[in-house]
């Protein structure tokens, strides 16, 4: 691939993620809505939210707080970045680490005990879910050799072939990614719960908007890294990505919200031996 | 039928001094605690404890106090009377002592409400339990 | 991290109504409970002696919107006890099929707020669809959805007639496909059990002692509900008491949920043995002496106490709700838990805060 | 865990039960109860519903020099609790299945005697 | 500007108090958002947090301590925000009017835009205020930034 194609589609990708994400977050509630017997809103919807976030007034609990938002932001548009440029999916993961930080940091330097509980539990769902990423990536690091995402979209076959319980694990990430029952302990998008709406408490008009732009990303980062587990061709690839996104939506109506000692043992008990096992199993037949 | 029709003097009034003693008692006998009611009589307060025995009837205890008097509070004996224990205190002034829990009169009422809003007759002396 | 006190409320998506606990924790786990309420006091004792004795009903009734219909009846009957005034059969029947469709739409709002309060947002929404149906029937009977006023002393307002007879057997056939879709996920569902199995548990002697009444007490295996006293037509009714001994939220949980489908069954026995007759009988006396009276609501019993003078106002009138006495067992049962579970413990007591500050 | 899926696949394929009220209006109850209409050519100003409002939403005025009785009606304070349908002797009120309209503004609504 | 402008009466998010009534406004306001009603078709979520709230559903007369926690509920509202009041005892103190701990009505604490009549308000009324309150949302300006809330 040339510079000027991967310029390309990282350019587009930059310009499209807001888009699709937003699409797929009116689909989700959308889609809840109709699961509940419900009509739900409109499918645009989150744009509607966003354009109404970003024209409002909004309070300032501390600057810090402000600053953290942005380097959330910032950091998970790097993170996307790196990933449509191809690059070391190790590194996407660990800035990916470092902006969920920001946001968690965002609700520490705040004085509301809701956002510190929540910037707290935020912390526990990153225990939970980075170690399934990083591992995952080793996993395909195992298989094809390279940390990069060039690499796995120029291996020939798919990797979920090899991977299945690896595949697995990352769907658990992605629950816990998406906040969606039963790992939507630090903040929820709908239900209520005990801590009010987390660590995004003390964020109001733009900065939430800001705040729900790079969940935008996130989710189509995640999405697009599910899809690599069957890169060739990609548009299977793709499918398999919204098939894991309804699987997400479905199992979100069908369970409660569990608790956190529950969220982190099912992660790390679930994901991780089942990461340790397919590598094992592969070795084996390898 | 499970209407208590309760005509006055229908129980004994038993003196303020001897109910913890009565309240004890009870209690020994395995009795709960139902609610209470305070009656406003003009220099007097009317207090009727109203206990649960395990077979799930009733038992009454009246007491009667003259407005500046001291009560005696029951919730060491039975903790569940101390929110209604306060609520008395709070709404009609009763001077009840050795609350287990004390709320100084903010359970319900706040510093702006009007204080002891169930009193009737205010007492002569003006010596309050609370409130004030 | 170090001791957190949080204000849990008085305005909080979990809490529907405004009561403050002062939570301290330390990390998640809650070390402290201190309740701060009369958020939601507004004077109704004060009130009622203010107001003819007849008007009394609807205040009453809007000591909560919840059990409405049962606040009405529990003062109307008192009345009634206090003055000798017989009411006519028909209304009786009435006020049971009433009193059960509120207690039906009560237990359906709060297993409904349960399962809010663990974040299960689907069968949040599936309990109030179904609770819709017994919204409708009360609409249909009484002319309201939620306030029904139509209990007055000597009898009710309103009556089901004959061609709406039908229509309610119709709703209550359509409800009871409804709890019977939702029964087994309250009652099997893997994540719902590990929420509620063993949290907030409330031992069966301290149930005793600290006061607690219906679900709460009876989901710590204490058989006593005080429709069993038989007023209305309970006695006639064959009722018996669903006890569990489970005592934690789950126990407390499951004995609303069979209450759900007793009181269902309860609303047809009624409407089946329902004689006809006189709606209410007209009362020229005017209350005198004392009276006292339980009555079972959806939370538990409520004591209502009266004194009158002979005159259209009242001396005194003394409302002791369920969840006033319900409220110690919650600071045994949160001290301990984890602050992820403070929501449905709250909640498996019913708390019902306007009730209990009137 | 599935237990819910049985409900959640019902309702998605019997589609929404959602109302769509301001589009599609639903015909009330006949009996509801909701808000009191008062005709004012009726009323003989006895003053019974004033009387035994207890919501007070009735309040009735004397003037002693005209001889004129007027009434009052907040509609922001009625209860619909029909109590005054109930016992006009006029029939001059009646509880109508309507619902109220939302206002941006308190209005009590008079009435003179002739 | 076309679309913020016409995102806020699209995605009004609303914040509900309770201040004393009987609950019956409370769980009809519940019922709005269950599937029978469900206003999520309006946008509308019930967010619970002041500081992301713009319609503010109050209901109950107001009591003396609960006067504090509305002004505080008000004042951390980022603008543009409307007050709706729901059921009469928001409005007036309705049948809680002669209750010696009320003040009678959230006018009396914060500015209210809308009443919704009845007792309890039933699910269109509060429907049909709402969409009240969203034309007088779009009729009110944003107002700039806020330095520090909370306890102003
Ligand atoms: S308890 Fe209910 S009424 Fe009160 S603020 Fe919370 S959601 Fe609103
Ligand atoms: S117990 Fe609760 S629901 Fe029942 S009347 Fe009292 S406050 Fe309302
Ligand atoms: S606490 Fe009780 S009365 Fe209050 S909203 Fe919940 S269920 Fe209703
Ligand atoms: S009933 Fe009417 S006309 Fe008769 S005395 Fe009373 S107010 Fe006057
Ligand atoms: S006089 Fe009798 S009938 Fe008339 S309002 Fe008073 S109590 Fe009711
Ligand atoms: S309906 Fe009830 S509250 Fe309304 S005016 Fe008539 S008596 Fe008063
Ligand atoms: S009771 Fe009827 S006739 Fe009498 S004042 Fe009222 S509306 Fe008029
Ligand atoms: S308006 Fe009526 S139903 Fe609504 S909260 Fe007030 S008293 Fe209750």
């Amino acid at each position: 691939m040339t510079l000027t194609w991967s310029l390309i589609i990282v350019v587009g990708a930059l310009l499209l993620a807001p888009l699709v994400g937003g699409v797929l977050r009116g689909l989700d509630r959308k889609l809840t809505a109709r699961l509940q017997g419900r009509m739900g809103p409109p499918l645009a919807q989150p744009f509607y939210d966003f354009g109404k976030l970003v024209g409002k007034s909004h309070s300032v609990s501390s600057r810090a707080s402000v600053a953290w938002a942005w380097a959330y932001f910032l950091l998970t548009l790097t993170a996307f970045t790196l990933f449509f440029l191809g690059q070391d999916l190790l590194v996407v993961f660990f800035i990916l680490a470092f902006a969920g930080g920001a946001l968690a940091f965002g609700a520490f330097s705040t004085r509301s005990p809701y956002a510190r509980l929540g910037a707290n539990r935020e912390l526990l769902q990153m225990l939970a879910y980075e170690p399934i990423l990083l591992l995952a990536a080793v996993a395909i690091y195992f298989q094809t050799g390279k940390f990069t995402v060039h690499s796995v979209l120029e291996a020939g076959e798919p990797l979920l072939l090899y991977l299945p319980l690896v595949f697995v694990a990352v769907l658990v990430a992605l629950g816990i990614k998406m906040r969606k029952s039963p790992f939507d302990i630090a903040a929820s998008e709908h239900a209520h719960q005990e801590l009010v709406r987390g660590v995004y408490t003390e964020y109001s008009g733009r900065h939430l908007a800001l705040i729900e732009i790079a969940h935008w990303y996130e989710l189509v980062l995640l999405l697009a890294f599910i899809a690599l587990f069957w890169a060739q061709p990609l548009w299977v690839g793709v499918l398999i990505a919204l098939g894991a996104f309804f699987l997400e939506i479905w199992i979100d109506n069908i369970a409660a919200r569990l608790r956190w000692s529950w969220m982190v043992g099912a992660s790390w008990g679930v994901g991780i031996t089942f990461i340790v096992a397919n590598l094992v199993l592969l070795s084996v037949l390898a | 039928m499970q209407q208590v029709r309760v005509d006055r003097g229908a129980d004994a009034f038993i003196s303020p001094g001897a109910l913890l003693k009565e309240v004890e008692l009870l209690a020994s006998e395995g009795v709960r605690f139902t609610t209470m009611v305070c009656l406003d009589v003009d220099q007097e307060f009317e207090i009727i404890y109203l206990f649960q025995r395990l077979t799930l009837d009733m038992v009454r205890i009246r007491v009667r106090i003259s407005k500046d008097e001291e009560l005696p509070s029951i919730s060491s004996i039975l903790l569940d009377a101390v929110l209604m224990e306060n609520e008395i205190k709070e709404f009609f002034g009763v001077r009840i002592t050795n609350l287990a829990i004390d709320f100084q009169c903010r359970m319900l009422l706040s510093a702006k409400s009007p204080q002891t809003p169930l009193l009737k007759v205010r007492p002569q002396s003006q010596s309050l339990g609370g409130g004030e | 991290m170090a001791r957190v006190t949080f204000p849990f409320g008085p305005q909080h998506p979990v809490l529907p109504e405004a009561i403050q606990l002062q939570l301290t924790c330390e990390d998640e786990r809650v070390v402290e409970v201190l309740p701060v309420i009369g958020y939601m006091h507004r004077g109704i004792e004060k009130a009622a002696e203010a107001n003819l004795f007849p008007n009394n009903i609807f205040l009453c009734e809007r000591i909560c919107g919840i059990c409405s219909f049962i606040h009405a009846l529990c003062y109307c009957e008192l009345m009634e006890g206090m003055m000798d005034v017989e009411v006519p059969p028909r209304a009786k029947h009435l006020r049971v099929v009433w009193s059960e469709l509120s207690r039906i739409h009560s237990h359906m709002l709060w297993l409904g707020l349960l399962a809010d309060s663990f974040g299960f947002e689907s069968l949040f929404m599936q309990c109030w669809r179904a609770r819709e149906i017994i919204l409708d029937t009360l609409e249909m009977t009484t002319g309201q959805r939620v306030i029904q006023s139509s209990c007055v002393i000597g009898g009710v307002r309103r009556d089901i007639n004959e061609d709406q007879e039908p229509d309610v057997r119709r709703k209550m056939d359509a409800f009871r496909k409804e709890i019977n879709a939702i029964y087994p996920v309250f009652a099997k569902d893997y994540t719902v059990k590990s929420r509620t199995v063993g949290k907030g548990i409330l031992p069966k002697e301290q149930a005793w002692s600290l006061g607690t009444v219906g679900p709460t007490l009876r989901g710590s295996g204490w058989d006593y509900d005080a429709r069993t006293l038989g007023y209305a037509v309970y006695d006639d009714l064959g009722f018996e008491p669903i006890v569990e001994d489970g005592c934690d939220s789950y126990a407390r949980m499951m004995v609303r949920l069979h209450e759900v489908v007793q009181s269902l069954e309860l609303v047809i026995q009624a409407l089946d043995r329902m004689p006809k007759g006189d709606l209410a009988v007209t009362v020229k006396t005017f209350p005198e002496g004392e009276g006292l009276i339980r009555v079972e609501q959806p939370r538990g019993e409520l004591v209502e106490y009266a004194r009158g003078n002979g005159t259209a106002y009242l001396e005194r009138l003394k409302i002791r709700t369920p969840t006033f006495s319900n409220i110690p067992a919650l600071l045994v049962m949160l001290p301990g838990c984890e602050l992820a579970d403070v929501p449905v413990i709250t909640m498996s007591i019913d708390p019902c805060i306007a009730c209990t500050e009137r | 865990m599935p237990v819910m899926s049985t409900n959640l696949i019902k309702n998605f394929f019997s589609g929404p039960a959602t109302r769509p009220y301001p589009v599609v209006k639903r015909e009330p109850f006949p009996r509801a109860r909701v808000r009191l209409v008062y005709d004012p050519d009726k009323c003989t100003y006895c003053g019974i519903c004033a009387n035994i409002c207890p919501a007070a939403a009735i309040t009735m005025e004397e003037d002693r020099e005209n001889l004129r009785i007027s009434r009052h009606y907040d509609s922001f304070a009625c209860i619909s609790c029909g109590r005054c349908a109930e016992l006009c002797p006029q029939a001059a009120l009646l509880m109508a299945v309507r619902t109220h309209e939302p206002s941006d503004a308190k209005v009590v609504e008079h009435s003179t005697s002739r | 500007m076309g679309f913020l402008k016409r995102a806020r009466v699209k995605s009004p998010w609303i914040l509900h108090y309770c201040t004393g009534g009987c609950n019956g406004c409370d769980i009809e306001i519940l019922a709005c958002l269950t599937p029978l009603y469900d206003v999520e078709r309006f946008g509308m979520l019930n967010i619970g947090n002041p500081k992301h709230a713009d319609i503010l559903l109050i209901t109950g007369p107001v009591n003396w301590k609960n006067r504090d926690v509305l002004k505080r509920l008000y004042d951390q509202t980022p603008d543009p925000k409307v007050v709706v009041a729901v059921g009469v005892c928001a409005a007036t103190g309705g049948v809680f009017h002669n209750c010696v701990n009320t003040l009678g009505g959230v006018d009396k604490v914060i500015p209210v835009d809308v009443y919704v009549r009845g007792c309890a308000a039933r699910p269109e009324a509060i429907i049909d205020g709402v969409v009240l309150a969203l034309q007088k949302l779009e009729q009110k300006n944003s107002g700039g930034v806020a330095y520090a809330t909370g306890t102003r």
